[in-house]
């Protein structure tokens, strides 16, 4: 789950980091009034992906009029699949540098990683790439988070070797340290495996103020942030992973499906076994549609709800159910297909690998209810290419 | 010989009076395994099909001398769970799917300080064949021999045991490390451990795209002269590239991550690499022969 | 610095921790207005000490007639030198049995430590000595705070050998821990040295409330608990160490004062040599007034500060001021002595022992203005005995 | 011989360009302390009186192979300045009084998860005669011979310096522990280092009530064998009691804490008890002839 721009900074601002004077507009009347109060405005579309400036998303408005125009623009577009239903109205700065401050998670140290950079701005990746020494790195304990001298050796390693700001900027170091501890404990209390700054302003006052945020939560977590933040609980105002419709409905439904636009369904248990089976069909000569992990222990509802999401896309030929039971159970896997076929009046060929855990029950189960279980997972997509291709 | 749990393993279930640690428990305990104890708080006294039930894992191994738990809890609780075994005994294998990454950061935090080792979490568990499985590996596809697994994904490690088994290539332990991005035990670790058991003649290790940890892997393999056929076997090759974590996570990560970078990685380290199961039979049993020949 | 009850309760409160519903009255007419709308309320006498209850400070008040009577009484008392300036009126508790459930700072340990105890009420110290093994401790991590696990682990503990409530009672341990996570929480938040909840009263249906409270602030964090805490910057609001009128004098000055009740009065620097100065004057046959530590850096403000400080007690007949100067300097303190002598025109003796860091300075300084410094502190000791003697 | 401190120290002053930092620096160098460098956020590259200044303790270390920290730093900061010296460096001698104790106790654990030590914070610091001085102890009253001293109150301390060295009798070194809740070396292990040091022929212990830590090294007085002469002084003997801090204080700390119990603990162990400095002085020169006695 990814926050939009105006939630990461309302986080921001109620956690004490600094941001510009904005206002939410859902209509383009409201941004005529936001600009009414805040004078000159940046009209910034609220989508949870990057490259809306590029894409035309990001518009100045000098007064009232234009402001409206503008959002009224804006507020039609479509941005790589995302409607734009508000924009962020927000006061400009006056910016002498651009900064980087961002946290991520490390699968390698294990830890939240605290990044910080003099050389703010888009072309950090780049530089990062190019000058790894502008680049200072800080992985927190775990449970003291990042100690002040932390911070502070984090701030004078990004900032060495820059000109402006320079390690002595006055003030800089201080506002470094504790934008980046109030940006770990945000962190911590989101769930965020990124919460990142970029840029961090230095304005021409020598305040530091988060220009832009970028915050995404563990999907792990989002049962207690929900419980937590309760002011998220609005799907449609929330951000979503994935811009196609069948993902979102994917979504709404709690299972973990990307859309690969072939005609082979292909469903499995477990992340590793699901890929290798969307391999199989690749390496049988199939197309596969999509990718649907059903997880651990999956009941026979599940099993249902991930069919009937997979046959939604109207591309689907057939499909490839690829089941190893560890703690999942083979005879509610099988029980789950037959419930559905049944309900659903499923036509399109269903071909069902099963093995492990209850394997025998499930097979039963299939057999009497008509299904013909594979005997191994390469016969299996051997036979759902074939049948995709006559039908 | 076999790493991390054998014959004498005494085994303790944490959640053994919920669904799935009741029923796993009786898997376990049919495939052989030693369990000697139950955690469930408030419990403590109960029995579940016979198996005596505590309150705390401090009170479980006091009692019964329990030195491997399976971790069967809530993913709310799990983190706390892992904590708890972490402090008492040596080795946590966690099942539970879905426990929140910087629960998990803390908790393998501790672990470590405690000097105690954690298997997953979001794991199957292991296996050595014939004497004890902790965790949700299937009990018939276990053969004993001479090849050691160590997996990430747990339903792809299966297929690979039973692919092998039905070759007639028996296993030493088979161990799923499990697919969550923190994690305790990692491919190294577990080529460490098989490094050091004499009977693992051969090793295959089941990676997929993501993280760096096959990368390390590849490293480790090549800069400490392991000398053991290895067979990979990567899966996602096919898959979209994954959604980007901002520059955050590019700044972190590089270039790491693919299944190509992993797959190049092991094949400079030495290993065979297969593009399919049969793939890995095929090749694990050239790397057995030559072996063999090897040491004949 | 302590907390008064009914500020315990609203931290513990605010902290998610259950207290008894309750109103705050500094009028009998507003006890009246709380029994109206509370019913049956316990009528408690809000002062900063222990034993109010022996003392009359707390009755039942079945009306509001009642409570207006016995509030009316309760706010006329004084209690151990403390004014009953205000009452706080709660409802009863249905109590099953007593608990007990305390932070504490353990100086061995280095750490705080979290108390329970099944056997809580006023006997817990009782329970302790004859019955060790009906406490259970714990020392958590100071960084990762009490480990859910570690809190169930204690109440099992403290809940062993218990039969009511026992360690199966159902939800207890859960509420424990619960308890013992917002406790730890808070006395962190509050830069507590003790966070204490007794009795932790068991209700009959089955809930933990927290029928009394006591915290205390650690003295170096006052600057900022302050600074967070807002809402407790009223003096006369706040409870206070110390009964003694001249003890509260101090306070309000920001000096380390205990009233002795003697007639020399003792002014040191470092707790240490001060309470060797006390024992000085006792050993050479005087009565020390009382002990007036200056610690360590005190300039010549603090110096006159505490002189004036001294001479406040009518009882005082002279003042021995015994000074070796580390991070202190004799030049301060003699600027300071004479400054005090010369703005406040005392006459009674002042015997200066000074040594170590500016002790030449200092002692020219003094000599300048003609006070003689001693030469040792036994000498100094035996000098003011005598000049009080004489006066 | 000395203990923790000797000629070859090399000492860097946190906050240094403070007023006290800045003071005690010129005082320690006039002492013949080797101060290195000092320590100064944001003042890194310039310098006072001569020391070089940097940003933070890694760079100065790095810079100037210190390996000793003064802290001078206000208590609002002093327990991070606590932690990032002992990040870097093996000692850190703490001036600051009044730091919140919450703040001491992680300060302490990190300082012994690093492995390094603290001595203080709220104490004068210690002192090995015409070789190095850290800390605010008076520069004159030094003077080089066997006899340890180890105390809580510094200027109490200061006073029994004086009084041995005005008697003949000079120090190998000179420690002050602090008084405050939260410490970081103690009694026991600061007589641990003189058990350690052959030059050390006899220790004055300097306690005062509260806490147990007198009581603790009686114990290891005890216990350990330590065979040279103890001379204990007590301060806080006509003091009132101290106000109770609760139930919870009392359940935790018993009995201990009065002057009573620490004289009693120590004569126990063996320990002279003197009852005035003057007492000090008597007792330790029986004490050092008793001893040059026994080893002649």
């Amino acid at each position: 789950m990814r926050l939009l721009e105006y939630q990461a900074k309302q986080r921001f601002a109620a956690s004490g980091i600094p941001v510009p004077q904005g206002r939410l507009a859902r209509t383009s009347a409201e941004a005529a009034a936001a600009a009414r109060d805040l004078g000159t405005v940046a009209i910034k579309a609220q989508v949870p992906i990057g490259g809306r400036g590029k894409a035309g998303g990001i518009a100045v408005a000098h007064t009232p009029e234009e402001a409206e125009r503008e959002a009224a623009r804006i507020l039609a577009m479509d941005i790589r699949g995302y409607p734009v239903s508000s924009v962020w109205c927000e006061t400009g700065l006056d910016i002498a540098a651009e900064l980087y401050l961002g946290i991520t998670l490390d699968r390698d140290r294990r830890r939240l990683a605290v990044i910080f950079s003099a050389a703010g701005g888009m072309e950090i990746e780049q530089v990062a790439a190019d000058t790894p020494e502008r680049i200072a790195k800080l992985w927190p304990d775990p449970f003291a988070g990042p100690h002040p001298f932390e911070l502070r050796r984090l701030a004078f390693a990004g900032l060495a070797g820059s000109e402006t700001p320079g390690p002595h900027t006055p003030g800089l170091v201080g506002q470094l340290a504790a934008i980046g501890e109030r940006l770990f404990a945000l962190a911590l209390a989101l769930d965020a495996t990124t919460c990142e700054i970029n840029p961090l302003a230095l304005t021409s006052e020598g305040k530091l103020v988060a220009a832009d945020g970028k915050v995404e939560i563990d999907p792990n977590a989002e049962v207690r942030q929900k419980n937590l933040l309760g002011e998220i609980p609005d799907e449609d105002q929330m951000a979503e992973l994935g811009g196609e419709q069948l993902e979102r409905e994917a979504r709404r439904r709690g299972l973990t499906y990307v859309h690969l636009d072939g005609e082979v369904g292909v469903i499995g248990n477990g992340a590793g076994l699901t890929m290798n089976t969307v391999d199989l069909v690749k390496q049988q000569g199939g197309d596969p549609a999509n990718f649907l992990d059903i997880g651990g222990g999956a009941g026979a509802d599940k099993v249902r709800n991930a069919l009937e999401m997979v046959l939604l896309d109207p591309k689907v030929r057939g499909v490839f159910i690829n089941v190893f039971g560890g703690i999942t159970r083979g005879d509610e896997v099988a029980r789950g297909v037959i419930a559905a076929r049944d309900e659903l009046h499923i036509t399109k060929p269903l071909v069902v690998r099963m093995t492990g855990t209850m394997e025998e029950e499930g097979r039963r189960l299939l057999e009497d209810a008509g299904i013909v279980p594979a005997k191994s997972p390469t016969e299996a997509a051997r036979t759902i290419v074939a049948l995709t291709r006559e039908t | 010989m076999s790493v991390l749990v054998d014959r004498d393993s005494r085994v303790l279930v944490q959640g053994i009076t919920g669904r799935e640690g009741r029923f796993h428990t009786g898997q376990m305990r049919a495939f052989g395994t030693n369990v000697v104890a139950g955690v469930s708080p408030g419990k403590g006294g109960s029995d579940v099909d016979g198996v005596p039930v505590f309150d705390t894992v401090a009170d479980a191994v006091v009692a019964t001398g329990a030195d491997v738990s399976g971790v069967f809890v809530p993913p709310a609780f799990a983190a706390d769970a892992i904590m708890e075994s972490a402090a008492a005994l040596p080795l946590a294998v966690c099942i539970t799917e879905g426990i929140p990454v910087l629960d998990m950061a803390r908790a393998r935090e501790f672990v470590e300080r405690q000097g105690a080792r954690l298997l997953g979490p979001n794991c199957p568990g292991l296996v050595t064949p014939e004497q004890c499985k902790v965790g949700i590996i299937p009990n018939h596809i276990n053969v004993p021999g001479p090849v050691g697994i160590v997996g990430r994904s747990g339903t792809l490690t299966y297929e690979v045991i039973q692919s092998l088994s039905q070759a007639g290539m028996g296993q030493s332990t088979s161990v799923g490390i499990g697919g969550d991005p923190i994690l305790g035990l990692g491919f190294t670790d577990v080529l460490k451990l098989f490094a050091a058991d004499g009977e693992t003649r051969a090793v295959v290790l089941i990676g997929e795209i993501g993280g760096s940890d096959e990368e390390h892997a590849a490293t480790w393999i090549r800069n400490s002269g392991f000398d053991r056929p290895v067979v990979a076997f990567i899966s996602g090759r096919t898959a979209p590239e994954g959604k980007r974590m901002g520059h955050a996570g590019a700044i972190i990560s590089g270039n790491t991550g693919t299944a190509q970078s992993k797959i190049d990685a092991l094949q400079t380290a030495g290993a065979a690499i297969a593009d399919t199961i049969e793939d890995v039979v095929r090749l694990m049993a050239a790397g057995l022969e030559r072996r063999s020949v090897a040491a004949s």
